[in-house]
Parts: C-alpha cells; structure tokens; sequence
C-alpha cells in the first residue's frame, strides 16, 4: 500500500503523462464529469460519475476499420491502422471497471477483435473507491464492491490523502514510476474508507434491488410476459440509454464513400433502433416493444446464459439519470422480476 | 494583391428554365468565368434541398450558388418564392453557426443574362478565393 | 465640359433626380404656373441636366422664377421631380457666390401675406450657410 | 449497375477546341458503370447518332452520356436516338460542355479537367437513372372560354367551327364586351356593330355554342384535359329560354331612372332590361338592385305584360358543374378609374370624358343618337381636346397609373379626332401627344391622314391641367415644339384612359392556378413563342386579358387560342412529362407540407390501408401526386421532412451524386 | 409548486374513466427518487391512485406519445397537457397526425418544471426524497440528515424560465384558471450569440456540437419529428448515420434537423431537457423562429390549427437572402 498528499496529485498526473496519454474525471461546464485528457490546468473532479462511460476508451463510438480504393477497375485494400498508444484511464468507478470484464468476455473470446484487443493492452486502469455514489447507484446488486474497486491500480481518495494498491504487474509498473511521489504505508485508513463507503451504500435507495429472479435460462420466464407492453410503451426508441451505458457493446459496420475512395468504419448500435439487424427480409425485432425486450432480456437473461451466469449490467445508474422518460433497467427488473425492492 | 494558392470548388445549382439557360447565353457570348464553377442543372430553384448544400460543403466544395428566374419569373409561378424564404433560413442559420456567410449565395438569373451569370460567378469566385479553404463545414473524410 | 460633368452628377445627386426617367411629355411645363415668365421650362431644366448643359441654367432668370409650388412634382407621371432638380440648380448657384446672403434677422421683414410660407423657409436655408 | 456508354462530341472545333476530347473519353472510360467511351466530330449528325445507336447494340448499352453542347439544345435529339437504339429515352444524361465549359474556358488543360469532371457528374447521374414512362390521360373534348367579347366570340366560333363543343360564360346580360360598346373602328372606321353583331349571331345559331350569360366561374378543379367546372348562373328573373326578346316588359317598367351601364352612366335604362338591340341572348334581365317587386314585393308590371310568362321572381341563382379539356381566358379589359387624376378634372365637369364614353357619344345607337353633344348642357363642342397616355407610362412610384402604354389610344384618338373633324368641319381638335405610336397595318398612313386630310391639331406636350370655368373648360399645356404655353377654352376633353385587365381576372387566374403578372395581365407560357398559352396546361389565353390589344390583333389571337385548344381536343390522349413528383407512401407522414408548396394542386391526399411488420393494418393519410397535373418543379420534394417525395428525373440522390462527382 | 394537486388530477381522470368518456389515461406514473416520472397509460382507477404522479418534475410532453397510442389504442384517450404542450398538440393536428376524436384533452395550469440537473447541482448527489414547502423544495439527501432547502424558481428548466406562453390554445376541458401568452425573453440568447464574431460563433458551436453522441433523444422526443421513416434512420436518403462521426455530421444533423422542424417547431424546449449532453439545442430552433419572426412578421407554430407555416409560404416581397445579412449589419 502506498499513499501521497492530494496537495502531490497534479505531480503524479504530470508524472504518468510524460510517458501515457492521461484521462481523468473532469468537470465539464454544466458541473458534470466528463473524461478528459489531463493537461496542465485540468482538475480531478470531485465526481467519479461520468456522463459518457470509460467504455469508450476501448470501444470507441467509431472508428475506422480500413479503407478501399479504386483505381480505374482496380480495388486497393489499405489498413489504416496506426500503433496504439499508452494510456491510462484515472478515476474509473468499480462499476466501470467491472463493465471492462463485460466486453472482454465478448471482445476477447474466439475470435478475438484485434482492435479492441490492442487497446485494452495498452490501457492501465485505475480505479478509485467511490465514496460519493448518486441515489441512481445499485453496483451492490451485481455482487460489485465499491470499497475496494478492480482495475490495474485500486486508489481511494480520503480527505487529503490518496491511497495506491498494485493488482496488476501493469499496476506495479505504474506505481513504479510514481514512486517519487509516493510512501509505503499501512490500511488502517483505507480500511476505515472502506467501512464509511459500505455505511453509504446502506443509505442507498436500491440497496435491496436483487437478481435472483434472473440469470441464464429464464427466457421462456420473461419472454412473454404481457408486461412488456406496457413498460415499452413509454420507451421512444432514441438510444440514450445505450450509448451511456458502459456495458451496451452492439456496433455497427458501415462504408463511407469519401468520393476518393470509400472508409469501413464501424459505430455503436443500438437495439433501441428500428434500423437495428435489420435483415434481407426486413426486421426481426417490429416494434418498440420487441426491441425494448431485447435491450434487459440480454442484460439480465441472454448474457449471463452464455457468461457464467455474470449480468451485462454493473449498476452504474447512467440510463437511470439520462432517460429522457425516465424509463430504466430498475424499473423493468421490479416490473418484470417482480422484486420487492 | 495578395496571390491565392487555394483553387475554390464552386457548385451552382442553376434552374433550367433561366439560370442555366443564362449560363448557356453566357457560353453563347463567349463570357469567361472561373472554371472553378460547376453547374448542376435542377428543374426549379425550389428543387434544391438545404441537405444537397451541406452535402456540397461536406464533399469538399468551398462555396455553394443557388441560381434561378427572378421573382415572379418562375416556370413553375412561384418555385423561386419558396427558394428565397427556405435559403434565406438555410444561409442565415449557417450564419448563426458561424460559416462564413459568403460562401452561400442565392442570385436570380434570367435566360437573357448571359452577362450577369459570368459577372456573378467572377465575383462569387472571388469572394470565395479570398476566404480560403472551407475549413468550417469540411469532411475531414472527403479531403485528401 | 469636364466642370459640368461634376456639377450635374452633384445636381443629381443633391436633388435626388433621375433625370433619365423623363419620358418628355413636358406635363411639368403644361402645368407650370410661371410658364411664361421662364426663358427655359421645366421640363428643359430636366433635359438639359441630363445633357449637362448646366452653365445656361445658371444664368437664366428662369432659375428664379419657378415658384416651388412642386404642381410639376405632384403631376410628373413618371415622378422626375423636376422642381427638385431646379432647387438643385438654384443651391449650385448659390455655391458659386459663397457668401452668407440671408439671416434669420431678415426673416420677418420679408414675411409677406402672398409669399408661400414653402418658398420662405426652403430661401432661408438656401441663403445662410 | 448500369452498363454506360459515353459519347464526348467534338462539335467541330467548338468543343475540340478547348477540351482535349480524347482525354475526356478516355479519363471517363474508368468510371464506374462505364463500358464504352468514344468521341466523334459531330454526335448529333447521322453519322454520329448512328455511332450511338451501334454502340447501344454491340455494348449493351443501359445508360448514354453525351458529352456535348447544352441540354437545352439537343437533349431530345440524344433521346429519340437513344429511343431508336431500343433504350428508355430518359437514360440519356447530357454533360454540358461547350456553352458552360469549352466557350467560356480558354486554355486547354482548364477546359479538359472541367470536361471530364462534368462528364464524371453525368456519369453519376445515369448510373441512378431509372427508365420513365410518361403518363397518359383522357381528353375531354369540350372547352369553356370565359368571356364573350371579341376574343372569346372568335376563339369559340374557330373552336365551333373544328366540330368541338364550346361552352361561353359571360358575366354581362350579354355577350359582345367592348367592341359592342365602340362606334367606328380602326383603321378601316368600319361600323364596330356592323361587324361584331354578325359574329354574335353566329355564336347564338351555333350549334357547338352554348352561351352562358349573365354567370361566372365559381369553381375550377382538375388538370389538362380535364377540368371540373363549377358555373354560376345568376339569377336572372327571366325565363331564357321562353323570353322572346320583344321588349315589352321593358318599356312598362316604371322603373327607368336607372343609370344604363351600357352607356357607361350617360343615359338611364330601366329596371328590366335588354342592354341594347343586338344582345345575343334577346333576353330581358331584371336588376335585382332597382326592381321594386324583387325589393319590396309591389309592382309585379313586367310579369303581367309579359305575354310569353317568362317573368319568374322566384329564380334562384344556379349551378352548372360541366368537365372541359380546356380553359380559354378572355376577360378583356376595362379603362382605368380617373378617381386619381384631378388635374384633368374628370370628377368635377361632365364635359371631361373618357375616349369609351366618347365612343358611346358618336355611336348611333348610344344617348345622344350619335349627335355629338356635351354631356352638361346638349350643345355641340366647337373645340374639342383629346389628351393621350392619361395614367399610361407612369412611374411605377407614381401609384397613379400603370407602368405599361396602353397600346390602343393613339389610334382610336385619332380615329375621334378624324371622325369628329368629318361629320363636324367647323370643330377644332387638338390632340396632346407624347409620343404616336401606330405600329400595325395602314395605322400611320391613317394617323398621317387625321393630320393632313382632316386637320387634327396635333400638339406634342402633355396637358398640364383642365379647369372647368363658366361653360368652358381652360386646358393649359405646353407645346414643346414651339415652346410656348397654351391655353385653350374647350367645349370637350377627352381622356384616352388607360386600360387594365378585368377585375374578376385576379381570382378567376387564382382558381386556375395560372399566373399573373404584377399588372393582373395574364402571363404567358413564353412571351415569344408560346404566346397564347399559360403555363399552367390546359389554360389559354385571348385577347386584353394578357396585355393591352385593339381588335385586329386580339381576334388573330382569338384564333391561335383556338388553333391551340383544338390541337389539344383533337387528342383522345394526353402524354405527359414523366419527370414529376411520387411520394413513397411508406415514409409519408401526410403532413400537408407539400400540398402546401404545389403551385399546381397535384398533390391529393388519400386514407390507406398498411400492412404493419407485426400483422396489423394502420389506415394512414398519405400524399398522392397526379402525375397529369404535377409540371415538375420539385418544391414539394424539399417541403417534405421524411424525404418521402421525391421528383423522377432529378432526384435527390441522382442530384447528390452529380454533386458527389463535381466535389471529388 | 403546482397550482393544481395531483389529487385533483386523479379525481378528474377517475371520474372521466368511470363514466366512459375515456378508456384511458396518459398522465406521468411515480418513479424510484421523485424526479424521475414515466409516461404512462393508466387504465384502471386502482392503478391511477396507487401510481399516477403530478409534481415539479412532469415536463414530458405528451403531445407526441398521442401520435403511436391514438394509433394502437381503440377508444378515447384523456391527456393532461400543460400549456406548452397544448401547442404541439394543435401543430400535430395540423399535419394531420393523430384524430382529433380520439382524444380528450384536460389543459392544466403549470408553474414551470425543475431541473433535475440545476437541482443536484445545489443539494449534490443521493437524492433519495423531494417534498414541496411553500416556494420552495425539500430535498433530503443520503449524505445530509436535514433536507436542504432550495428555492423553486432558482432551478426551473430553461424552457419554464422563459416561457412563452401560460395560456392553453387547445383543450375540451380546462382545469384552473386560464393563463396569457407571456412576453418571454426566450430571444435574448439567440441575440447574444448573433452579436458574436463569426469567429465566436463558431467556437461556441463547435464546443456545444462536439459533445454530441448522436443518440437522437432529441429527435425522439421532438413531437415535431414525427416522420414514418427519419432521412438520417433511412439509408436510401444519402444522410443516413448512426455515428457522430465528425464534427461535420453533427453539424448536418443538428442544421437539418432544426431546418426540418422551423416553422413547426413550437419551441416546447424537450430538445434541451432531454440531451444527455446538455448541448442547447433549442437555441438553434429558436434562431429559426426569430429569423422568420423578423423575416415574415410573427408566427406561431401550433397557436392555431391549420395555420400555414412560414416555409410553405411566402410573399412576393419576401427578403432576399443577401438583404437578411445587409440588415442585420445595419442593425449591429
């Protein structure tokens, strides 16, 4: 365990970012916290609740795949790819490092996606203990610990200090460099930390929000339940929902023809979309409520089928807060599960 | 004067029944124009979509022209009315979003002003030069 | 000729007349009320401007002779003015002499019963600089 | 994809000249789609139409770009080539590059690049071509012309004549409009009765004519070929078609102190009445605005004299739906108000008259019998002042008058002036000019002759003002030849008023969707060489109500209408322009946006049914383009938010793509 | 702060559904944190009483959910509107969206909605209660044990802000008193930006447009967009994407989504209060309503049925487009 004066904070960003892209929790002008590149000038939030999720660090919302080009009747084929850089993410929420293990188990299972594989290489997290969750917060539901986050680096932030733990050798190289700033130290603060964030998130609103009604081989279950109607019913279909959410990873792979020559480049997807695997014969999915049921069924059903029983949901709370009608996994889970919550 | 690297790409939609016929009298005259302008012929002003303008700025071109028949000319009675009012709001909210409001122009032309069609596109030209690369509404995509 | 070519674009530019607009009808002439007393008419006032032939106009009596009364205005079918265009011959006189001929002193001693009130106070502003 | 072949023309050395035309057709041998690419001297010739045709044959040609001159030159050539060879005739694209590249760019390498870039454009468009077939509909083979002056008597009597039934609405008790108002005409000075009465006799014995009188057009629906017209008949109080004309009714109503507008006010009429002797039809009219029994219910004088019983005060008005093929329009004109015009005195002295009034005073069949007598006191004029371009020629600021010459009054003033001088020796006519204008057969040799055979006083120089004192009236003017003043005691002055188009033309030209210029005179479809068409198909126009005409030449026109509408009727089918709008009913919101913009009413809206993804119906408004009526324009397709309309021809991704190419 | 309690609305939809003047109820349904509301078809009275809600939170507009439920829905729906949203509801109707038949529409008075945003930005995360007092809120916290006390109007919505208009152009029932059409400052914004340099204007937009994730909430809760089939959803429009793939789709897509609402959008504000982003979208509408406002004399969209929106109309003494910037330079 190794800590350093908060006072040291914007040393240690100095420090990493001389060899590493930087992003940290910053405070956009609204007074939320967005991720930003750290430079000179750029705070730590107090809030470890970003608007959009770390997710995008590793599954851009688009980027190019490769390129085609045409010359008279010949077609040239040009990966475009360029060698990815350090970086490391800081401040990441446990709920959004847990959401990383979500698309590893898509992302990185056979066949592998070199694209995300690379990045994911490259990037150290660093998760912070999150002290200061938002009413909308139900990561306990998932079996998630806020008190001591996974990640490369586990960090927790008291008043004036901040502490450092290693979990990875990834981590240990990281805190290697920052040794400068940095002094052994025994847990007694951290385990106090600890003991404050679990007291808080007995406080929390879904701290009694439970899984067990689902899991892996209830489709038939939930399929047709007729309450899908009517929860769907309030649903518009924009997809806010999903491209908040950290866990949410459908893309879509599209052409662009630039006029010199035509970019592959693939972007988030969401099953909120009537476009959305839309087939030769048309759609399978035909209305909101089709599509609306897919979006929890694979959160809460499909997904832990085919994980091990792990839900594609973390409780980070984005959807709670961003739904334009406040139409929410919450809400459907006690709907559906008929969990007293 | 200051000495331009920059060759504009100029697209005007010209209106079949006047605009483009002036450009075809300004053929006629032998009346030299940049050949930076490229005509796309359309039935009626009022056949131009404010997305064909944008699409134009996104495909790399450095300013947009939109000719048709003076008012109350219109083949179609009152196609070029319409024009006027949506590009008065197109051009204007370009404006708003801080494009460079001499990059857009909308000019009635008539099928005998041969003369006024090169005039207009050396002065639209010009213009356009002198402001360089449409960096504001650009694809970065589209460019080479 | 040079001379005249300044003073008739100034002539047009202070009277705000298109003299090309005349259509020569000569209806400001028909309904001019000091016709007779002119050595030119109004409507060649309007004709000569656009000519350039100015230096006559200058020295014509006739200058002084329209009484403002604006009836050629009021009448012109294709809204020449030509009364516009002689009080801009009459300031261009007025330029060419340069000195201060009126003071709002003198006002009251010219104020006459029979003298259009118009032509008093377009002469003050005419005639004090 | 398209299979496409390109034809780069060398137009001589028009083209060739500045543009290396091999490198164009070979630079767009590598477009996509593009199978074969040549260039040739002279593509529209023989020889090189034939080059296109073989070219189709050997290369299975699905598309053709022509790199030539302007569309609006040979376009329709290139596409009965293209017709010829077996393809769709609207899978021709033409690369406009001699008016708008070769003639306007100097040097080469400019003009080759601008070539190939607008030959690439083609080529983007034609790729996205689809073939079009154009619409046909039905002919009704019946015309309405509305108006029956000259203009509408001629058109319907040729119309008549060609075995198509006619239908004439007049608004007037009668037909006959102006030129039964008029004495004499010029420059022959027939009798205007003498010849136009004949023709109204014609019009009623015909038996292809149906003449509605006393009616107007209420309503107009439908498209070219077939219109839907609603007619307004008027109450008339009189049975048409038992009322024999005999006049009876008319000489015992007690009613006669109604100002006879026949005679423009001159004289009174009485409150039932036939407007003059040769009305075509006969038939008594009763003013419901004078008649005391349809006021008041007491009289009843007419019904009883009446022998035939055609008298019925309970006539309602009447509405007559009838379908045409086509609309001729010939509401004529009318002189403007002299309301505005004090200097001449008009309001204040009888003895100031308009030239029509005129007419009426030295018409035989007018109030005085043809005696030329001052309206105030009976006496003859001894000198009489005819001012012309009274409220023509203005400025448009002047809000006085019209901006336009009103073309007629310089001949019919001499036409007075010479008549006068005629049967009246001793009376001295002046005529205030500004400039003469008789263009037209025999019209100057007959201005020339008022001046030298008759002594017409011609004075250059407009009429500055008209004071009406004691009996006489002081014209003041100024005679710019000689450069003096002139003050002259008239007995008489007549104003040559200017002539507008009828007021009812304005919501008439509304209903028909034809458009108007800012005078209210109806446009036509060129001023050059479709000049008797609207450009709303299926309307033509005659005579004043498209700009001012005197007789010769709106009876000439009466005929080309005519010539046009039995072109027209003789079709049983009408093929359209297949380059109109279509809506996609499956994106279509029926939001009305672009019925809005449709300057033509081609769009409609119709409930219908859908088949839904999840098996069930949805009734949805969606729009609908009638592809008879739609010209073309393409407005609708930008009012539309979904993208559902778009316009085949142009359309929006044929429009992108072009852009797409020009942009690369 | 509602003039209007919600157990007046519920009496009020209770006894429309009981005596079958409706079958249904749209009204907003009780969520986890009192804030956050759902919309919701209430059909039975049980259901009303245990959970239809009306607070300081109620800002969906219902105007465009009449749209897809007249359309399933057999029978006669009520709906609460407030006056805001009475004004898409006569723009909807205009354009022919829904039956007018279908519908029974309650207008009820509204004092302004909160925003949720500016609200935690003074109580802080950990909402877990919002409770009315007066003027004011009481909001308790996880974090707190007192509930902080904040002032209602010091966290009104934008829109509610500068609202335009307190009175309701379109109900067969009105409950509480009828309002006025306000002289808002909802332009003052707009001017500020126009009164920057090009330059100014460009960075402010391109700052706000940057932050788009193109998820169309905007789009979506527009109750002006209601197309069949959206150009930039439909793949055959040439505009079609899902990504906000550079800064110039974003611009394409916010300039033609507003050039595809001007003149029908009615300036209900949901644009704005639904963007995750926060972006300020509705100053582009409103740019469009001020420039035709100047341009073609007042309109507003949807204060009457069937009127004519300004961009399918025109005069033929309409401004040139030169002339819109001519004037605006004399004016600076």
């Amino acid at each position: 365990m190794l800590k350093c004066s908060l006072d040291k904070i914007n040393s240690v960003f100095e420090e990493i970012a001389k060899t590493a892209k930087l992003y940290i929790p910053a405070d956009d002008k609204d007074g939320s916290a967005v991720y930003k590149q750290w430079e000179n000038g750029i705070e730590w939030s107090s809030s470890l609740n970003t608007v959009r999720s770390p997710k995008d660090f590793f599954l851009p919302q688009m980027e190019n795949l490769m390129e085609f080009k045409t010359e008279g009747k010949n077609i040239e084929v040009i990966d475009n790819r360029c060698e990815t850089e350090d970086f490391v993410i800081f401040g990441v929420r446990a709920c959004d490092v847990k959401s990383f293990e979500v698309l590893d188990r898509v992302f990185l299972s056979e066949p592998v996606d070199s694209y995300y594989a690379s990045r994911r290489e490259k990037g150290v997290i660093v998760s912070t203990a999150c002290s200061k969750p938002s009413e909308t917060c139900f990561c306990k539901t998932f079996g998630i610990s806020p008190e001591e986050p996974e990640g490369d680096v586990t960090t927790w932030k008291t008043e004036d200090e901040i502490f450092f733990k290693a979990n990875t050798s990834k981590g240990e190289a990281l805190l290697e460099k920052l040794s400068a700033y940095t002094e052994e130290c025994d847990e007694t603060v951290v385990t106090e930390q600890k003991e404050k964030i679990s007291a808080i998130m007995a406080k929390l609103p879904l701290k009694d929000l439970k899984t067990d009604a689902f899991g892996g081989g209830k489709t038939e279950e939930f399929f047709n339940n007729p309450v899908w109607e009517e929860l769907s019913g309030s649903c518009l279909g924009c997809g806010t929902c999903t491209f908040v959410c950290p866990t949410c990873q459908c893309y879509d792979i599209k052409d662009f023809n630039t006029g010199k020559g035509v970019i592959r480049f693939r972007c988030w997807d969401s099953c909120m979309y009537s476009e959305f695997t839309k087939m030769a014969h048309g759609n399978n999915r035909i209305t909101q409520k089709e599509r609306f049921r897919q979006r929890f069924m694979h959160k809460l059903v499909y997904y832990p089928e085919n994980n091990d029983g792990m839900f594609s949901c973390v409780g980070c709370g984005r959807c709670l807060s961003k739904c334009p009608i406040s139409m929410n996994i919450v809400k459907v889970m006690k709907k559906i599960g008929d969990v007293d919550a | 004067m200051q000495v331009n690297e920059h060759k504009p790409l100029i697209v005007a939609f010209c209106c079949n029944w006047c605009s483009y016929a002036g450009a075809d009298l300004a053929g006629n005259n032998r009346l030299n124009y940049p050949a930076d302008v490229k005509i796309i012929r359309v039935p009626c002003s009022c056949r131009v979509n404010p997305m064909f303008v944008l699409r134009a700025f996104q495909r790399g071109a450095d300013g947009v022209i939109i000719c048709g028949c003076h008012p109350g000319d219109c083949h179609y009675t009152s196609g070029n009315y319409y024009t006027r009012r949506r590009m008065a709001a197109l051009f204007s909210m370009l404006d708003f979003l801080g494009i460079e409001r001499e990059r857009t122009r909308l000019e009635w032309v008539s099928a005998a002003e041969g003369a006024k069609f090169a005039a207009t596109m050396n002065d639209f030209v010009e213009k356009v030069t002198a402001l360089g690369e449409n960096k504001r509404l650009e694809d970065l995509r589209c460019k080479r | 000729m040079e001379n005249n070519k300044y003073l008739r674009e100034e002539i047009i530019r202070e009277s705000g007349v298109n003299p090309k607009k005349c259509m020569k009808c000569g209806k400001c002439s028909a309904t001019c009320p000091a016709y007779d007393e002119m050595e030119y008419h109004p409507h060649q006032f309007v004709s000569m401007v656009e000519s350039g032939d100015i230096m006559p106009l200058l020295n014509s009596e006739s200058l002084y002779k329209c009484l403002s009364c604006f009836a050629c205005i009021e009448r012109c079918p294709r809204g020449v003015e030509p009364a516009k265009l002689v009080e801009a011959v009459r300031l261009s006189a007025i330029r060419k002499q340069g000195e201060n001929r009126m003071t709002a002193n003198d006002v009251p001693a010219l104020l006459d019963e029979e003298i259009p009130q118009q032509l008093l106070v377009s002469a003050f502003r005419k005639y004090s600089k | 994809m398209q299979r496409v072949g390109v034809f780069v023309c060398w137009c001589g050395s028009n083209i060739a000249g500045t543009v290396d035309v091999e490198a164009v057709s070979e630079a767009l041998k590598n477009e996509p789609g593009v199978v074969f690419s040549t260039n040739y001297q002279y593509m529209c010739s023989q020889a090189g139409q034939d080059m296109i045709k073989e070219a189709v044959k050997e290369h299975n040609l699905t598309g053709i770009v022509v790199c030539s001159c302007s569309p609006r030159m040979h376009e329709a050539t290139f596409r009965k080539t293209a017709a010829a060879a077996g393809l769709n005739p609207y899978m021709v694209e033409i690369a406009n590059i001699r008016e708008q590249c070769s003639w306007v760019h100097k040097d080469i390498p400019t003009g080759t690049e601008k070539a190939i870039i607008l030959g690439k454009a083609a080529v983007a468009k034609v790729n996205l071509n689809t073939p079009l077939t154009p619409g046909e509909s039905p002919v009704t083979k019946r015309a309405l012309v509305i108006g029956g002056g000259i203009a509408g008597i001629q058109t319907a009597l040729d119309i008549a004549d060609a075995g198509f039934p006619v239908d004439i609405v007049e608004k007037k008790p009668t037909i006959g409009g102006k030129m039964a108002q008029l004495d004499k005409t010029f420059p022959t000075l027939d009798c205007a009765a003498c010849i136009l009465t004949p023709k109204m006799v014609d019009v009623a014995q015909n038996e292809n004519i149906r003449i509605f009188s006393y009616s107007e057009v209420s309503e107009i629906k439908g498209f070219v070929g077939n219109f839907d017209v609603t007619i307004k008949k008027n109450a008339r109080f009189v049975k048409e078609d038992i009322c024999t004309g005999c006049g009876a009714c008319v000489e015992k109503c007690p009613m006669k102190r109604v100002p006879n507008e026949f005679n423009l006010g001159m004289d009174n009429r009485s409150a039932i009445y036939i407007p003059f002797a040769q009305a075509v039809p006969k038939v008594a009219t009763i003013d419901p605005n004078s008649c005391n029994m349809l006021k008041n219910g007491k009289c009843g004088l007419c019904a009883k004299v009446c022998a035939a019983g055609a008298i019925d005060y309970t006539q309602k008005d009447e509405y007559i739906n009838e379908k045409y093929g086509a609309i001729v329009v010939a509401t004529g004109f009318n002189p403007i108000s002299m309301d505005k015009f004090d200097e001449f005195s008009y309001n204040q002295s009888k003895d100031v008259i308009t030239s029509l009034e005129f007419e009426r005073l030295t018409n035989a069949a007018g109030p005085t019998a043809g005696h030329l007598e001052r309206p105030s006191d009976g006496k003859s004029p001894k000198t009489i002042v005819f001012v012309q371009c009274v409220g023509s020629r203005c400025d448009a600021c002047a809000e006085k008058g019209k901006e336009y010459c009103s073309k007629i009054c310089c001949m019919y003033t001499a036409k007075h002036a010479m008549l006068v001088r005629d049967k009246y020796p001793d009376t001295e006519v002046y005529v205030f000019y500004i400039d003469v204008r008789t263009p037209g057969k025999n019209f100057d040799e007959f201005y020339r002759r008022a001046v030298e055979e008759y002594g017409v006083k011609y004075v250059k120089g407009m009429v500055g003002k008209v004071t009406p004192e004691g009996d006489k009236l002081k014209v003041q003017a100024s005679d710019l030849i000689e450069g003096k003043q002139l003050h002259i005691d008239a007995d008489l002055v007549v104003l040559a008023a200017a002539i507008e188009p009828d007021k009812s033309a304005r919501p008439l030209a509304t209903m028909l969707t034809a458009s108007m210029d800012t005078n209210d005179f109806f446009t036509e479809a060129h001023p050059k060489l479709r000049p008797v068409e609207s450009p709303t198909a299926g309307v033509f126009l005659s005579g004043a109500c498209q700009g001012p005409k005197d007789i010769p030449e709106t009876v000439s026109q009466a005929g080309a209408a005519a010539s046009k509408v039995i072109g027209l009727l003789a079709k049983d089918k009408l093929t359209g322009n297949p380059c109109v709008a279509h809506s996609n009913e499956l994106m279509c919101n029926g939001c009305s946006s672009c019925e809005r913009v449709c300057p033509y009413g081609a769009i409609t809206y119709e409930d219908k049914e859908f088949r839904m993804p999840d098996r069930t119906t949805k009734i949805r408004r969606v729009a609908k383009v009638n592809p008879a009526v739609c010209q073309g324009c393409g407005a609708c397709t930008v009012a539309c938010p979904s993208g559902a309309m778009d316009l085949n021809g142009f359309a929006s991704n044929q429009i992108m793509a072009e852009v797409d190419a020009i942009c690369k | 702060m509602q003039k209007i309690t919600q157990n007046q609305l519920i009496e009020k939809a209770a006894s429309l559904l009981s005596d079958g003047t409706v079958n249904a109820v749209l009204g907003w349904s009780r969520g986890e944190f009192g804030y956050d509301v759902t919309p919701k078809m209430f059909k039975t009275e049980e259901d009303l009483k245990e959970n239809f809600v009306w607070n300081d939170f109620c800002g969906v507009n219902f105007s465009k959910y009449l749209v897809s439920k007249t359309d399933r829905f057999d029978g006669k729906i009520l709906v609460f509107l407030k006056p805001c949203d009475t004004y898409s509801f006569n723009q909807l109707l205009t354009e022919h969206r829904f039956e007018r038949e279908k519908v029974y529409a309650v207008g009820i008075p509204c004092e302004g909605m909160v925003d949720v945003i500016k609200l935690k930005a003074v109580t802080g995360e950990g909402i877990s209660e919002i409770k009315e007092d007066g003027e004011n809120l009481l909001v308790t916290t996880i974090y707190e044990d007192a509930p902080v006390k904040v002032a209602f109007k010091d966290v009104l919505l934008e829109r509610c802000i500068n609202c335009k208009s307190k009175k309701h152009v379109a109900y067969d029932e009105l409950m509480g008193d009828e309002g006025e059409v306000i002289e808002s400052k909802r332009f003052d914004e707009v001017a500020k930006i126009e009164a920057m340099t090009p330059d100014e204007r460009f960075a402010f937009w391109q700052n706000e447009l940057s932050r788009c994730i193109r998820c169309n909430a905007c789009r979506d809760a527009c109750p002006a967009c209601t197309c069949e089939k959206c150009v930039f959803d439909n793949p055959q429009s040439g505009v079609e994407n899902k990504a906000p793939a550079n800064s110039f789709e974003e611009k394409m897509f916010h300039i033609i989504r507003a050039y595809h609402v001007a003149g029908r959008c009615t300036d209900c504000g949901e644009c704005s209060r639904v963007c995750p982003q926060n972006i300020p979208l509705h100053l582009l509408n409103r740019k469009f309503i001020k420039d035709i406002n100047e341009f073609y004399g007042e309109y507003q969209a949807g204060a009457e049925v069937g009127s004519r929106a300004p961009l399918v109309d025109y005069t033929t003494e309409d401004l040139e487009p030169g002339e819109v910037f001519d004037r605006r330079d004399i004016d600076a």
